[in-house]
């Protein structure tokens, strides 16, 4: 990177080897099975696991298929800003895509789809966690994509989520992402990177990608992120694909959660008693 | 006993029927859900009807509450306040301090007028202390005016760990020389 | 740091001093500070002495594509440092305001008056030119940087000399100073910068302001100037209003002023080229005067290194051999393996030469020693093994289920099986607490 | 194998800059180092230490702007002061080092750390012991060249940097460059420990000149 | 009340320990962290490692891509080391321009490579003047519980070894690269640097592999990297507490045993995906 001194600097400009390479972008076409031999609707096999972040209060890691996303929360702690008192406390979000997550090496510097990435779940969280809890003070959530295979903005939510319950911040419920591919006729689930290449002329009729972040016990939606073109109804189909497919995820997560809190249990006697004199102290 | 119930957060647990919302709940249409990952606990509070419901973690985040006591370190001491840096709010040891303030008014509970700050705290010491209010946007606003409040634990110039010899000073082991502090009557109430 | 700031008496004092027209080092209005330019062993560097005010520049060059606007002009960039030696008020990291005003006026004074020949750093058209930079690091701040940093450049600009470069067809060879030698830079002219400060709402004039003057002026007027009298750069600040006989008298006093300093330049150039000529020594380690209270020199010392060898062996034979590793290897699945604690062994080898070095870890060394001797039954190591052990199994666990290529169904069977992995952390994690709990009454004792 | 090694003339000149609280010109052979020393004074509220002073030390390359490479040199530079300098004497302050290469030619760490060192006693801030820096080159045929001027550095295999303090002379700071095996570390260490006792002599030696008429006046 | 006592008086906590000649973490002085190696998880790099340092974690991804050499030295490739220290892997660090740490071990990791001569940078040259490889060595820190240079060094090794290369042929006719994509070839590997870090606490007791809390009280670093024919590439000692040499010769041996141990597992790691 020119001008950037804080990091050790290479050449002007280099180029990836497969831009030389013979092109054989072999991407999803349109009919045909998935490449993975799944059906549309299938997700892929998921992994989830908490605490893998020792220095943050709460940590994730996510598997879907060969996508990775790791999450760690930190906080509450002071706001870094100084700002105007408030008395709900603030979340921050920050996405980042790993340089080498992709087929071509991505810049250190945040790029624009990192930025909206981390704004989209952001929104996809807020509505999930209790801010009215910790006054003036934030929750910082930092999601890395180690590897990008696909539906990364879903995962990167649900691991989110996840890092959250595991952080012990009050949730109303926990958040999951999923995404569907619209091309054409075909309407992919869970897409891979592959699946969600487009060329660059799009043969005309639906092409897409829908992302939805649902609070599963509650069924509501909290975010909705739809690019590309799709007719109304298509678009309400693949939204209600999307649900189906977070639904699907959710008991993964849950259980996850349920070993993860029994991993650490807690002795009650001890436990109960301090909080009796926390309910105390909240009174007086 | 029983293995106690798992539950994780938007799981929905009773009805308000039966029971009340206590910490680590929110009630909803009716119910009451669970807001954390954590185990459910019922707890009869005397001269309350209805028991109230809990979900318990180990994790918990802590930020320091309305009257919650708090253990700082002594940042800096001016003849008017006393900052500190919040390292525990009640048992549980804060991964990244708060700052907290204490001011003159606020460091007993009696003659408040002649408090002298430097005569209470030194940059360094760790007090406990009682979080008054959420303060402004930047600091919590802290109080020792009580005995069990105060100094509990500071080093001398010769660098050795006082021993209280009275409220209001604390001696060293080394030298012997005795240094002013607003001792905190340590309650020996250790698991 | 902060600068210090100014008492008000003092402003008071310099003014009505210049009111009648005094100035506290006692110079006279139109008068420089004492100018002393001194050259670096390296060619193109420089340092200039304006008073106490002091600048470094250093000119180095290197070959880089034109830009594509001009493909046969080679480039000058000037960058001024306002160093945090100069001044506790300069932070290091991005320009300040000043900063950035002071270099855009040297690059206009000297790149944009095309003092120096961009066409002859042209090597190959279109692909290799000549990129010259100048350095030039304001080392002590004691006002009128701007006419010290602008002789400087100017100076070590014309001092610079650039390896000798030959094109033969494709190749393009650099020659090394051996082997032929370095050729100068085309310098058409020197421009030189001459800054008056005014007080009074332009009322009076100084050239060559000290930094306390610059803290009282309220204004100032940079004339940038060759020895053709031909202006290269004006620059007025300060937002006041000049009528406009000031102007002109500035610029008069500007044209002698500067025949003056380039003169000085000229000569320090030449007496420089003839003690290279003559093979002399230079350089600023030389310049530095042995005469003086606080400097102090030594001539080449020799060391008698016999007994290094030796006594290299001698410690080498003390440390003994190196021990071999007592891993034990965990292929835990294909592409992942652990290895556990690798030396478990206490560090007696230290304790032996703490004694033998000094008397006052001894005590602590020894009854360190005693400590170890009687705390170490080892069922009381036991159970920190097994238990780091567990763990292992537990992090291994968690490292397979983590990064282990797809077949998730595997870590599906792992997942129930992971939770017994945090158990032995836990109780790691609270066996020295109790351990403490037994310290923290010693501690009340 | 000789056993004779030779420094280059070195010198040291105090105090030459009017603005910094202290100040020294370092020179080792043609290497040159300015060092300057501001402070104890006010520090940022971000970079305040409650129980000592923040050191900073600012290493400025001749050419080009500073990068990964100084910020390097900068923190060995920082630490190899912070253990020698008391900085428990002066909380809530910051020391500023600002170290600008003038000229190099070989052995430039070595002469970064003694321009610091005596910059730190002509600002008069107070120091444990004294710190002494000494570089040694070693050649293809394993020979230890002390002081290396930078074509021998060019030329050696590996080049060790030492800093030593005045009181046991013990290793304070190690840097190298290259391959070599222990064998070869401990001999260049014991050469240049050997060294090192030269410098910290003329750090006396300069002090002492430089105190000579205050003494007169004192007594 | 243990933990308020931990942090309270972190340095009189961390006396009473050693007195006893055991760290809190129940290891005893020189004793090291599990090390767990996992190599080529990610697949959208040339090459990968992850490792665990006890709680540190590090996963090092190198992308290789094509470029142009320099004037000065046409026969030469590059190797960009980068060191990442994200707010996500710690909470003293912040987001935006990496910190003075990250710089720090950059460079040094840059240094390592260089002085180790890892791998030649001829070996990165495809034609002479006009083609070459540049290896992006990112390493990027998940879990920042001390010693991280030690676990930069071996994730940035076994990555190495791991790295695959697709074949470059320059066609006749239009002199472009053309890549194979296809046939893979593995790097050649020349030397293997293995770093051991050393803490002195107190001004007396040292210790290896300092966890996070241990760097914080530590009075001294030492990093001491060796490769396989037992020399010593670098060995870096930023100020701190004084050491005689028989400290620091004890340091480097067992620094050697080190050394050979994880020079093992990745020996061995290598192999099982082979097999």
């Amino acid at each position: 990177m020119p001008g950037d001194s804080r990091r050790i600097a290479g050449p002007q400009d280099s180029r990836a080897p497969h831009w030389f390479g013979r092109q054989q972008e072999t991407h999803q076409e349109a009919g045909g099975t998935r490449q993975d031999g799944r059906g549309d609707h299938d997700l892929r096999p998921v992994y989830l696991h908490t605490g893998v972040v020792s220095q943050a209060t709460g940590s994730a890691y996510m598997e879907m298929g060969q996508t990775k996303v790791i999450a760690a929360v930190y906080g509450p702690r002071e706001i870094s800003r100084r700002e105007e008192f408030t008395m709900k406390g603030r979340l921050c979000c920050e996405l980042k895509f790993a340089t080498f997550s992709c087929r071509q090496r991505r810049q250190h510097i945040q790029d624009n789809q990192e930025r909206d990435g981390s704004l989209i779940v952001l929104q996809a969280l807020e509505p999930a966690v209790c801010l009215d809890k910790f006054p003036k003070s934030q929750v910082d959530v930092y999601i890395t994509v180690l590897q990008d295979d696909g539906s990364a903005l879903a995962a990167a939510i649900t691991c989110a989520a996840l890092g959250l319950a595991d952080a012990g911040v009050m949730m109303y419920d926990v958040v999951v992402g999923c995404s569907v591919r619209q091309c054409g006729e075909d309407q992919w689930l869970d897409p891979s990177v592959r699946e969600e290449f487009r060329p660059e002329v799009e043969s005309a009729g639906d092409h897409g990608m829908v992302t939805v972040g649902l609070l599963p016990s509650l069924n509501q939606v909290s975010a909705l992120v739809l690019d590309g073109h799709l007719q109304q109804q298509t678009a309400v189909q693949a939204v209600k694909t999307c649900i189906s497919g977070c639904q699907g995820i959710y008991p993964i997560l849950k259980d996850c959660l349920v070993s993860s809190t029994r991993r650490n249990v807690p002795s009650l006697e001890q436990k109960s008693g301090q909080t009796s004199t926390d309910g105390q102290n909240g009174q007086t | 006993m029983a293995a106690p119930r798992v539950c994780v957060p938007g799981e929905r647990l009773v009805s308000t029927a039966d029971c009340e919302s206590g910490r680590g709940t929110y009630v909803h249409h009716g119910y009451i859900y669970s807001c954390l990952a954590g185990y459910m606990h019922k707890r009869n509070l005397d001269g309350k009807e209805l028991p109230i419901v809990e979900v318990i973690r180990q994790k918990e985040d802590a930020v320091p509450r309305i009257g919650s006591i708090v253990t700082g370190k002594v940042t800096s001491v001016s003849g008017r306040m006393c900052k500190c840096a919040i390292t525990c709010v009640e048992r549980t040891t804060l991964r990244e301090p708060f700052r907290g303030l204490i001011r003159k008014e606020d460091v007993r509970a009696t003659e408040k007028d002649r408090v002298e700050m430097y005569k209470c705290f030194r940059p360094g010491d760790i007090v406990l202390a009682r979080v008054l209010s959420l303060g402004d946007a930047n600091c919590y606003l802290l109080s020792t005016a009580e005995n069990e409040l105060g100094v509990v634990l500071a080093l001398s110039e010769a660098g050795a760990q006082m021993v209280p010899v009275s409220w209001s000073d604390m001696q060293c082991p080394k030298t012997g020389s005795k240094e002013f502090r607003k001792v905190a009557k340590v309650q020996l109430q250790q698991e | 740091m902060k600068e210090v700031p100014m008492s008000t008496c003092e402003r008071e004092f310099i003014l009505s001093a210049i009111r009648d027209r005094k100035r506290i080092d006692g110079r006279q209005t139109y008068d420089y500070r004492r100018l002393k330019v001194a050259f670096g062993m390296e060619r193109g560097c420089c340092i200039v002495e304006l008073g106490d005010t002091k600048v470094l520049a250093q000119v180095s060059g290197k070959i880089e594509q034109p830009k594509k606007n001009r493909p046969t002009e080679g480039s000058i960039i000037i960058n001024l440092e306002l160093s945090p030696m100069a001044s506790p008020a300069f932070e290091p990291g991005r320009p300040t305001e000043s900063g950035i005003e002071m270099n855009r006026i040297l690059e206009r004074n000297i790149r944009d008056s095309r003092a120096v020949d961009t066409e002859s750093l042209c090597i190959v058209a279109g692909e290799k030119v000549w990129c010259i930079r100048a350095d030039i690091h304001v080392l002590n701040d004691e006002g009128n940087i701007m006419d010290a940093a602008s002789i400087a450049a100017i100076t070590a600009l014309s001092h610079f000399r650039r390896p000798d470069v030959s094109v033969m067809g494709e190749e393009v060879t650099v020659h090394s100073p051996e082997d032929r030698d370095p050729v100068p830079l085309s310098v058409h002219h020197m421009p030189v910068c001459v800054t008056f400060a005014f007080f009074d709402q332009g009322e009076f004039l100084l050239v060559d302001p000290t930094r306390s003057e610059e803290r009282v002026m309220n204004g100032r007027m940079v004339v940038g100037m060759n020895m053709h009298r031909e202006i290269c750069t004006l620059m007025m600040s300060g937002g006041m209003l000049l009528v406009k006989e000031q102007v002109l008298r500035c610029s008069q006093i500007a044209t002698v002023k500067v025949a003056e300093i380039i003169e000085l330049i000229q000569k320090a150039l030449d007496k420089d080229a003839q003690a290279r000529q003559a093979g002399e020594k230079c350089g600023f380690a030389e310049s530095v005067p042995s005469n003086k209270i606080t400097t102090n020199k030594k001539e080449p010392t020799s060391v008698d290194t016999t007994a290094a060898a030796q006594h290299a062996s001698q410690v080498i034979q003390e440390a003994g051999p190196v021990d071999k590793p007592v891993s034990n290897m965990l292929v835990q699945a294909p592409g992942t393996v652990q290895i556990g604690e690798g030396l478990v062994n206490t560090w007696q080898v230290d304790d032996e030469d703490m004694e033998s070095e000094e008397d006052s870890t001894k005590k602590t060394a020894t009854n360190g020693r005693e400590a170890v001797a009687v705390s170490k039954p080892t069922e009381r190591k036991r159970p920190v093994k097994t238990v780091s052990h567990a763990e292992d199994s537990g992090s291994e666990e968690e490292e397979k289920v983590v990064l282990y290529q797809g077949d998730v169904e595997m870590k599906s069977t792992e997942e129930p099986d992971a939770t017994t992995l945090k158990q032995p952390t836990s109780s790691n994690s609270d066996k020295p607490a109790k351990k403490k709990g037994k310290k923290k009454k010693a501690a009340q004792k | 194998m000789a056993t004779e090694q030779t420094l280059r003339s070195f010198g040291c000149e105090q105090n030459l800059l009017s603005r910094p609280d202290g100040s020294a010109n370092f020179t080792q052979g043609d290497t040159t180092v300015l060092a300057a020393v501001y402070g104890p004074g006010e520090v940022k509220m971000s970079e305040e230490i409650i129980d000592k002073a923040t050191l900073r030390v600012i290493f400025k390359p001749k050419v080009g702007l500073p990068g990964c490479a100084e910020k390097f040199q900068e923190r060995v530079l920082r630490n190899t002061c912070e253990s020698v300098v008391l900085a428990t004497l002066h909380p809530r302050s910051a020391i500023n080092i600002i170290l600008q290469i003038i000229q190099d030619s070989g052995s430039l760490l070595s002469c970064c750390v003694n321009a610091a060192c005596v910059a730190l006693m002509d600002a008069a801030v107070p120091m444990k012991c004294l710190v002494s820096a000494v570089t040694c080159a070693l050649t293809e045929e394993g020979q230890i060249v002390l002081d290396p001027d930078s074509k021998q550095e060019k030329e050696s295999s590996a080049v060790l940097t030492f800093a030593f303090d005045s009181r046991e002379n013990n290793v304070i700071t190690c840097s190298t460059k290259g391959c070599y095996t222990p064998e070869q570390y401990q001999e260049s260490l014991s050469a240049c420990r050997e060294a090192s006792k030269n410098i910290s002599s003329f750090f006396r030696q300069a002090v002492e000149k430089r105190m000579s008429k205050e003494l007169k006046v004192k007594t | 009340m243990a933990a308020d006592f931990k942090t309270a008086q972190p340095v009189e906590y961390y006396r009473r320990f050693l007195k006893e000649d055991v760290r809190p973490d129940g290891r005893e002085l020189g004793e090291i962290r599990h090390t767990t190696l996992n190599i080529g998880s990610i697949t959208t790099a040339e090459g990968s490692a992850l490792v665990k340092l006890g709680n540190t974690t590090v996963i090092c991804g190198i992308k290789a891509e094509l470029c142009n050499p320099t004037a000065e030295e046409p026969k030469k490739g590059f190797v960009v080391p980068n060191v990442d220290l994200p707010p996500l892997c710690s909470p003293r660090f912040r987001p935006g321009p990496p910190s003075e740490q990250a710089q720090v071990v950059s460079q040094l990791m840059a240094d390592i490579i260089q002085n180790s001569g890892v791998v030649a940078l001829e070996d990165l040259c495809i034609v002479e003047g006009k083609l070459c490889w540049v290896l992006y060595c990112d390493m990027l820190c998940l879990d920042y519980d001390g010693n991280v240079v030690d676990t930069c060094v071996i994730s940035l090794l076994a990555a190495l070894k791991n790295v695959l290369l697709p074949e470059v042929r320059v066609s006749e006719e239009t002199g472009d690269p053309v890549t194979d994509m296809e046939k893979k070839l593995p790097l050649n590997i020349r030397k293997c640097p293995v770093a051991t870090t050393f803490g002195v606490f107190d001004d007396h007791y040292l210790f290896t592999d300092p966890t996070n809390e241990e760097e914080c009280l530590a009075t001294g670093v030492l990093t001491i990297v060796t490769t396989e024919d037992n020399k010593i590439c670098c060995m870096h000692k930023p100020g701190g507490t004084p050491l005689s040499e028989s400290r620091l010769q004890d340091c480097i041996n067992r620094a050697l045993t080190r050394a050979e141990e994880v020079r093992k597992l990745i020996h061995e790691t290598i192999n099982s995906v082979e097999r």
